[in-house]
């Protein structure tokens, strides 16, 4: 396709500049700000590179953050491909951590694999059913699912914050209350050489299997037409509320999975440090990689990179952790922003002629 | 208390209209060359043309849109320049679009005040509601000022367009194919108070139609224009329909009205289609459909005509899975058909709603993800669950060369097509295959004479072919041309059926109107 | 006895005076957020906007003595972050809910950063109009002591009902809110309509916050909005675009969350987590109720990125 | 996985990928970190603000003590949520800054996060607050907290001379023991002075929700209660609130005299300098921690707010009698017979609950007198 030397100077416009372009401006807006609080934008500059990127530690660090991040960003992606804007992934994840706590209690006594796949699985399908609810409404109540899923994140972290410091209390928890723990031997270890939890490796494969449904099956396919136009999608004979309510619950079982994965091989137990704005950070995840769940990926990564990085520059700099939340804020608003980028002709390439057809 | 404040042009009363030698180009290509016409003080002026001949780029000239490279437009014989659509309505032209301008959730009244451009800081809406009743009683049909655009059916929102310009007090009226949408007697209605009111002096029109009956019953002079040129003007009184359709093609094709072509009759077998009792809401929770019975056998259209707005296009919803039935059955082949994918492969059936990109494809996805829409996940496109994208791509290069679509490539979005082509990409789509049954609803709207003739073609071709179509339309010259059996559906109900070939205009018409409300009998 | 509580019949009291002091920033965002959505515009960033709004109302209260000057302030810094948002919304291909968004992060990041020597010094802070002075009792006379941004925003309410259809401005913004295409045809400017529709929401927004830092509950801290902004929100397209409906809604949303503290207060503590979060399935079982399937939302302004 | 296998395998990775760590320091990076070699590094990490006028900042005025002490350097970093970030932010701390102490200063922090971590580095020092050592977690964490029920029983004292409805008012976050415990001493200080005095609980749910909080004044309030305390983060809103409706507050966490004038009783304060110091010296000088580490008013990890204007010489005595009792450790707060407010015995005839009790800390009910269930 790219034949002519015009095409290929657009591909390389595309995929060098732009982002060279939206690096320079994020650069220019940091040096400005950081100028501006009186720190020196060089020394920032490089703390965040070295804090997110610059050393093994740094990016195991990155790596760990990202995690949990992946997946939420899925949570967002997923429901996206059917034309939904999911934003309830908090109340998922919370609740998938309940559900995965519950289960691997349940599952006392069980070999450790049985029960660490019982809390992963619980903490989907809990995941699944709540952010499932979303799009089953919006279907057959034609509820605004935007609405509903704020609503039942809401919802979901006080029933998350109920459980644990009522019913599930493990009386030992105290000041921290908690449910019942796992148990040390089910919790899931490391990825071997590195000090990133298998989390990681779960919500990498959670995403390229996402990525390859999504492109390459007939499903895929499906949800297409459904998230592109729900008529033709009806026409075409599709089950538009099963569908819908499907993605929906895909997308809620990555939430929910982030959630037991917390538990699993964090916390060891549910309680209401699994509630962190995972949830809400994925939103940002799923719309920076363009609800491309392959892009996913490196989006997470690059945000944990930038939350590691926060760290560094709060100790080295002696800096409120309000500066992170500025740089980030500048980061995220300049790269949605650069959208109108992508796909604009700088120059002209077409030729006239072809302009002219729809004119008359 | 001053009058509520409608800008009215300071001149009143028709106005004469000359243009001299108007080009205009994009580009290379000449979309209008040296093109010229007059209309009198309260004349009526046909344009002729097929799309592309340069009959949009004319008026968007005269409205302002496109300015002019050349020529001189002349208003009551004084040159002006129209700058900006601003600047042509306030010289007192008006125009009626193709498509609808109206605001949807804004109230019929609402639309007719903002339509008047400059309105005043505060509204004073006892008063505007009164001078628009007062308004409203002069006109020889109602329309609810108080439902929103948006719940209009199309017929009633092409009225609103007009009123809206009568409103305006316009001086020169541009109406773009104003009752593609309209039943006859609907247009009769809309086209005879215009004509009055050229005849009274207060209107001169300019108007854009395919519609031949139109141009010999209300306009005076005709112009055609061909490929942006003129290619011919006269006298209607002076001209036949078959001289004004040859002007328009150049001579190679000619079409007469009305014209069957000769059909192989429907064989006596059992019928494919069979609808009992079908009922349905409407998006306002109100039954639109009120207990459908129809049936279509093999090889045989059966028309179903209306007023839109009566049911029909639930009745294609539900027939091609856009809306759930709330009582009634569906059967093809005899077996149950709920328009599952399953039973939609199972029993060959497929279907071209009307406004394609609306309905039946995604605008947002390419031109060869369109034409799999279909078969996607059939064999050869798809194996266990996996597309085959060569496969894909491979039919829709097929489609788009034996169906003649033109697009920049297989990867183009669909939405960057044009009508037509749109219409063509789903015609391969949904009659490349064998079909058994096929739901058409308003193939034609909007599409050119040749997109028109090619689309009615295969139409024909497939019933040929032994499928049962049901065709939907709000054009009664289609109906009469391509049906076997047409049926008249009002107020939700199938109120009349008779065989096309003994078809009386004028009785269909009548029940169209709600005539069966009357108590008349039926034949 | 004037000291002594009033027991079970404080409660409907409570959640009165409730939703009076709490609706207040819902119903002034929402109503913001209204203008905003009405042009075909969603901002989601009003919840950053809130908080900027807050911290930029204290810290001008705190520096001019006149807590009204900080109002202002925080208004106009609201209607500067809807300016970048309307801006940057309108470059083609940019979506607007996610530059909410990343809008919402850099606000909050700016407020707490710009915020951190306001909390502790104590601002002064708005009045109240006591519209109890006629009762002895003194938790009516609390009860009855209204902000005047509430006032405000009741009369607000009414005023954006009667604007949207009854003056120019409305009708403009609706058209351009509900068909870009008509509007085009009238001559209506699109983008500078939409750019100015998202910087009232913006001002709306950040007087929003200053009620929150400047009266009630009149502090400066970084938990001051906990997603009052992003709530309003949802409240917009609860109350299907229509500006009194908001205001009902407010009200409602405000009784609700007034109802947990009101029930713990003579003792009924159990389950305060599930009583906390009434407002959320209250809102939920209504918007449940009231939807239908195969309807459109109506009223929706049909350029509105969220209901296409 | 066992820690030898471990750092065999980290060592690996960062074979592999290591290289980059060499050309990435910066010039004036390695140059800070070559200033602060000398020194003795300790991290500090908060869950919220610093500066959030509340507990947070209770800590960093201790931080920010320990900084003026000379060879010592502190990093700090704020708003680390109890989840692997703060585990990263320690080893960071010890990764990238060198400390060899880190101060852990939220409750959830302990479990299982300064657990983990003190288990992979055993040679740094790592002090919690609030959290429960107990012999089977590593040796190298010191956990420490200060008695401030001392404080909130003399508030209590304060209050029930204040008040004339004989109802109090306690704003609480969350229903664990520490929350208990101060509720439960504030009604126990009161009902020394007049047993009839009921104590009104609303828990809000979360350490920081000012709209709730505020809410949660004027119910109070509304329903007669005429002063008011708080274990909350921030009690600033409270404070305002009463202030402003004219009642009585009682502090937390710092002194708030200044935003209440007239209504300011007294209040428990944080003196977190003291066990600060107390584990830093003993880090610094090579001694094996302090596993735990607790101090109430006698040891100068808590204090009390100036008694404000309100406050009659009367309750001046009686609150001075008790906080006399406490300076010399006889004193004891929680005493049988105790029933709580469902009518079960708390606390059996005859037993004294001493403040070093862990049994205290484990507290799971309100006593009686106390208006609400947990």
């Amino acid at each position: 396709m790219r034949s002519s030397i015009s095409d290929y100077g657009a591909w390389l416009l595309q995929r060098i500049w732009l982002p060279l372009t939206v690096a320079l401006i994020i650069l220019i807006l940091f040096a400005a700000f950081v100028a501006l609080i009186g720190q020196s934008p060089a020394e920032v500059s490089g703390l965040l590179y070295q804090g997110g990127f610059g050393s093994a530690f740094a990016w195991q660090n990155t790596l760990l953050r990202a995690s949990p991040l992946i997946l939420t960003g899925l949570a967002v992606a997923i429901p996206a491909q059917a034309g939904m804007v999911m934003i309830g992934a908090e109340g998922a994840l919370a609740l998938g951590a309940l559900a995965g706590a519950v289960g691997g209690i349940a599952l006392q006594g069980a070999a450790p694999h049985v029960v660490q796949a019982g809390v992963l699985l619980a903490g989907m399908l809990c995941g699944a059913v709540w952010v499932g609810l979303s799009g089953w409404l919006r279907n057959y109540r034609g509820v605004n699912e935007t609405i509903s899923s704020l609503l039942f994140s809401y919802i979901g972290i006080a029933l998350l914050n109920y459980f644990v410091e009522g019913p599930l209390k493990d009386p030992d928890s105290l000041n921290k209350p908690s449910t019942r723990p796992i148990g040390d031997n089910n919790m899931i270890g490391n990825l071997p050489g590195m000090d990133v939890h298998y989390g990681l490796l779960i919500g990498v494969l959670f995403a390229l299997i996402s990525w390859i449904v999504l492109t390459f099956t007939t499903s895929g396919f499906s949800l297409r037409l459904i998230g592109g136009n729900v008529r033709a999608a009806q026409m075409a004979g599709l089950r538009v509320g099963l569908w819908v309510t499907g993605a929906a619950a895909m997308g809620g079982a990555a939430a929910g999975l982030a959630g037991a994965i917390e538990v699993a091989a964090v916390q060891g137990s549910a309680n209401a440090s699994v509630v962190s704005g995972y949830g809400y950070t994925g939103i940002l995840v799923a719309f920076m990689a363009r609800q491309n769940a392959l892009a996913v990926i490196p989006v997470a990564i690059l945000i944990g990179g930038l939350e590691a990085a926060g760290g560094m520059l709060q100790r080295r700099l002696d800096v409120p952790d309000a500066v992170v939340l500025v740089l980030q804020g500048i980061a995220f608003v300049v790269i949605i922003a650069s959208e109108t980028l992508r796909g604009r002709q700088l120059f002209r390439l077409t030729p006239v002629a072809a302009k002219a057809g729809g004119a008359a | 208390m001053k009058p509520i404040g409608i800008t009215r042009p300071v001149a009143t009363g028709a106005m004469a209209l000359e243009i001299l030698g108007l080009s205009k180009r994009f580009g290379d290509v000449a979309a209008l060359d040296d093109v010229s016409l007059t209309i009198p003080a309260g004349g009526v002026h046909a344009l002729l043309g097929e799309n592309g001949a340069g009959k949009s780029t004319l008026v968007k000239c005269l409205v302002g849109f496109y300015r002019a490279d050349g020529g001189t437009i002349l208003l009551d014989g004084r040159e002006e320049a129209i700058p900006s659509p601003r600047e042509s309505s306030e010289l007192g032209i008006g125009m009626v679009y193709q498509h609808f301008t109206l605001v949807p959730s804004m109230s019929v009244a609402e639309n007719l005040v903002i339509a008047r451009g400059s309105l005043p800081a505060i509204l004073n809406w006892p008063a505007e509601r009164k001078a628009l009743q007062a308004f409203m009683e002069t006109l020889p049909f109602s329309i609810p000022l108080d439902k929103p655009a948006g719940a209009l059916a199309a017929g009633e929102k092409q009225k609103v367009e007009i009123i809206k310009q009568l409103y305006l007090r316009r001086r020169l009226l541009i109406l773009d194919e104003p009752t593609s949408v309209l039943t006859p007697d609907e247009a009769d209605e809309v086209l005879g108070y215009i004509k009055s009111l050229t005849l009274s002096g207060q209107l001169s029109v300019l108007i854009i139609t395919h519609k031949f009956r139109e141009v010999t019953a209300y306009a005076d002079d005709v112009t055609v224009l061909r490929r942006g040129r003129y290619a011919g003007h006269g006298s209607v009184a002076a001209l036949s329909v078959e001289q004004m359709a040859d002007m328009m093609v150049g001579g190679q094709l000619s079409r007469s009205e009305n014209t069957r072509q000769a059909r192989k009759a429907v064989a006596d077998q059992s019928s494919r289609l069979v609808v009992e009792n079908l009922r349905a809401e409407g998006n306002n929770g109100l039954e639109v459909l009120a207990g459908i019975d129809l049936a279509v056998r093999p090889g045989e259209i059966l028309g179903i005509a209306g007023v839109s707005g009566n049911g029909q296009k639930e009745l294609v919803e539900v027939l091609i899975g856009q809306r759930q039935k709330s009582a009634g059955s569906m059967w093809v082949g005899g077996q149950p058909y709920s328009a599952s994918r399953a039973e939609q492969l199972r029993y060959k059936v497929n279907s071209l709603p009307e406004e394609p990109l609306r309905n039946a494809c995604v605008g947002t996805l390419s031109v060869a993800d369109n034409m799999a829409l279909r078969n996607y996940d059939q064999v050869p496109l798809a194996r266990a669950g996996w597309l085959k994208r060569k496969a894909l791509r491979q039919q829709a290069r097929s489609y788009v060369e034996t169906f003649r679509v033109k697009t920049t490539g297989i990867d183009a979005k669909m939405n960057t097509l044009s009508g037509g082509n749109v219409q063509r990409a789903v015609l391969a789509r949904e009659l490349s295959h064998a079909v058994d049954v096929l739901i058409v609803a308003n193939p034609v709207f909007g599409l050119d004479f040749h997109a028109v003739a090619e689309t009615h073609a295969r139409l024909l071709a497939a019933r040929e072919a032994g499928t049962a179509i049901l065709l939907v339309s709000e054009d009664l010259d289609e109906l009469l041309e391509l049906s076997d059996r047409i049926a008249v559906m009002s107020e939700g109900r199938i109120v009349f059926a008779t065989a096309a070939e003994q078809a009386d205009v004028r009785l269909l018409g009548h029940y169209m109107a709600g005539g069966h409300e009357r108590g008349e009998t039926t034949a | 006895m004037t000291g002594s509580g009033l027991g079970l019949w404080g409660i409907p009291l409570e959640v009165l005076a409730g939703a009076i002091r709490v609706s207040t920033p819902y119903l002034l965002v929402s109503l913001g957020e209204c203008i905003t959505e009405k042009s075909g515009r969603i901002n989601l960033g009003l919840e950053g906007v809130l908080v900027m709004g807050a911290m930029a109302g204290y810290a001008t209260s705190l520096a001019s003595g006149s807590p009204w000057l900080g109002v202002l302030a925080a208004g106009l810094v609201g209607a500067l972050f809807g300016l970048l948002h309307g801006l940057l919304c309108s470059m083609p291909r940019v979506n607007d809910i996610a530059i909410g968004i990343s809008i919402m992060l850099l606000g909050i990041g700016l407020a707490f950063l710009l915020g951190k020597p306001l909390i502790q010094p104590q601002a002064p802070t708005l009045g109240a109009i006591p519209f109890g002075f006629w009762s002895d009792s003194p938790q009516i006379r609390s009860a009855l002591q209204i902000n005047p941004l509430f006032l405000l925003g009741v009369l607000l309410a009414f005023v954006l009902h009667y604007a949207f259809r009854y003056t120019r401005w409305g009708m403009r913004l609706r058209i351009v809110g509900d068909s870009e295409d008509a509007a085009r045809a009238l001559g209506y400017p699109v983008l500078p309509t939409r750019i100015s529709a998202t910087m009232l929401g913006g001002f709306l927004a950040g007087i929003g916050g200053a009620f929150l830092s400047l009266y009630y509950p009149g502090s400066w801290n970084e938990g001051l909005s906990s997603g009052q902004g992003i709530i309003a929100v949802a409240l917009v397209i609860f109350a299907r675009w229509e500006p009194l409906r908001c205001l009902w809604a407010s009200l409602l949303f405000g009784a609700a969350g007034a109802l947990g503290p009101a029930l713990q207060s003579i003792g009924i503590t159990s389950a305060y987590y599930l009583l906390n979060a009434a407002p959320y399935f209250l809102t939920l079982a209504i918007l449940i109720a009231t939807c239908a399937p195969n309807r459109t939302l109506q009223g929706a302004p049909g350029e509105l990125s969220l209901v296409r | 996985m066992s820690k030898a296998k471990f750092s065999a395998s980290r060592r690996r990775f960062m074979q592999t990928a290591g290289a980059a760590v060499a050309m990435t320091a910066l010039g004036p990076l390695s140059f800070k970190q070559a200033q602060a070699a000398g020194k003795y590094t300790i991290g500090v990490v908060y869950v919220g603000s610093r500066s959030d006028y509340g507990y947070n900042q209770s800590h960093a005025e201790a931080a920010a003590s320990l900084k003026k002490m000379p060879g010592l350097k502190v990093v700090e970093e704020e708003k680390v949520p109890e989840t692997v970030a703060v585990q990263k932010t320690m080893e960071a701390m010890i990764n990238e800054d060198g400390a060899k102490m880190v101060f852990a200063t939220s409750f959830g922090y302990f479990n299982p996060h300064v657990l983990k971590m003190a288990a992979k580095y055993p040679a740094v020092h790592f002090a919690h607050c609030g959290g429960l050592w107990t012999d089977k977690d590593p040796k190298n964490i010191s956990s420490f907290f200060g008695y401030i029920d001392e404080c909130e029983y003399l508030s209590g004292i304060v209050a029930a001379h204040a008040s004339k409805s004989k109802k109090l008012g306690f704003i609480a976050a969350k229903p664990i023991p520490q929350v208990l415990r101060n509720i439960n001493a504030f009604t126990l200080g009161a009902q020394s002075i007049d047993p009839s005095i009921t104590t009104h609980v609303i828990f809000t749910g979360d350490w920081s929700l000012p709209v709730k909080e505020a809410e949660a004044a004027n119910s109070l309030i509304d329903q007669g209660c005429d002063v008011l305390t708080c274990h909350v983060d921030g009690p600033k809103v409270i404070v305002e609130t009463a202030e402003k409706r004219g009642v009585y507050t009682c502090g937390y966490h710092a002194n708030q005299a200044s935003l209440a004038p007239k209504g300011y009783l007294t209040g428990a304060e944080w003196n977190w300098a003291t066990p600060y110091k107390i584990l830093t010296d003993a880090a610094v000088a090579g001694k094996a921690p302090v596993n735990f580490l607790r101090g109430g008013l006698k040891e100068g990890f808590v204090k009390m707010s100036p008694y404000g204007k309100a406050v009659s010489d009367k309750a001046k005595k009686m609150a001075d009698g008790a906080k006399a009792g406490m300076m010399k450790g006889d004193f004891v707060i929680f005493k049988g017979p105790l029933k709580d407010n469902a009518g079960k015995v708390a606390v059996a005839e005859g037993v004294k609950l001493g403040q070093q009790d862990p049994v205290l800390e484990q507290m799971n009910y309100l006593v009686a007198g106390v208006v609400g269930k947990i």
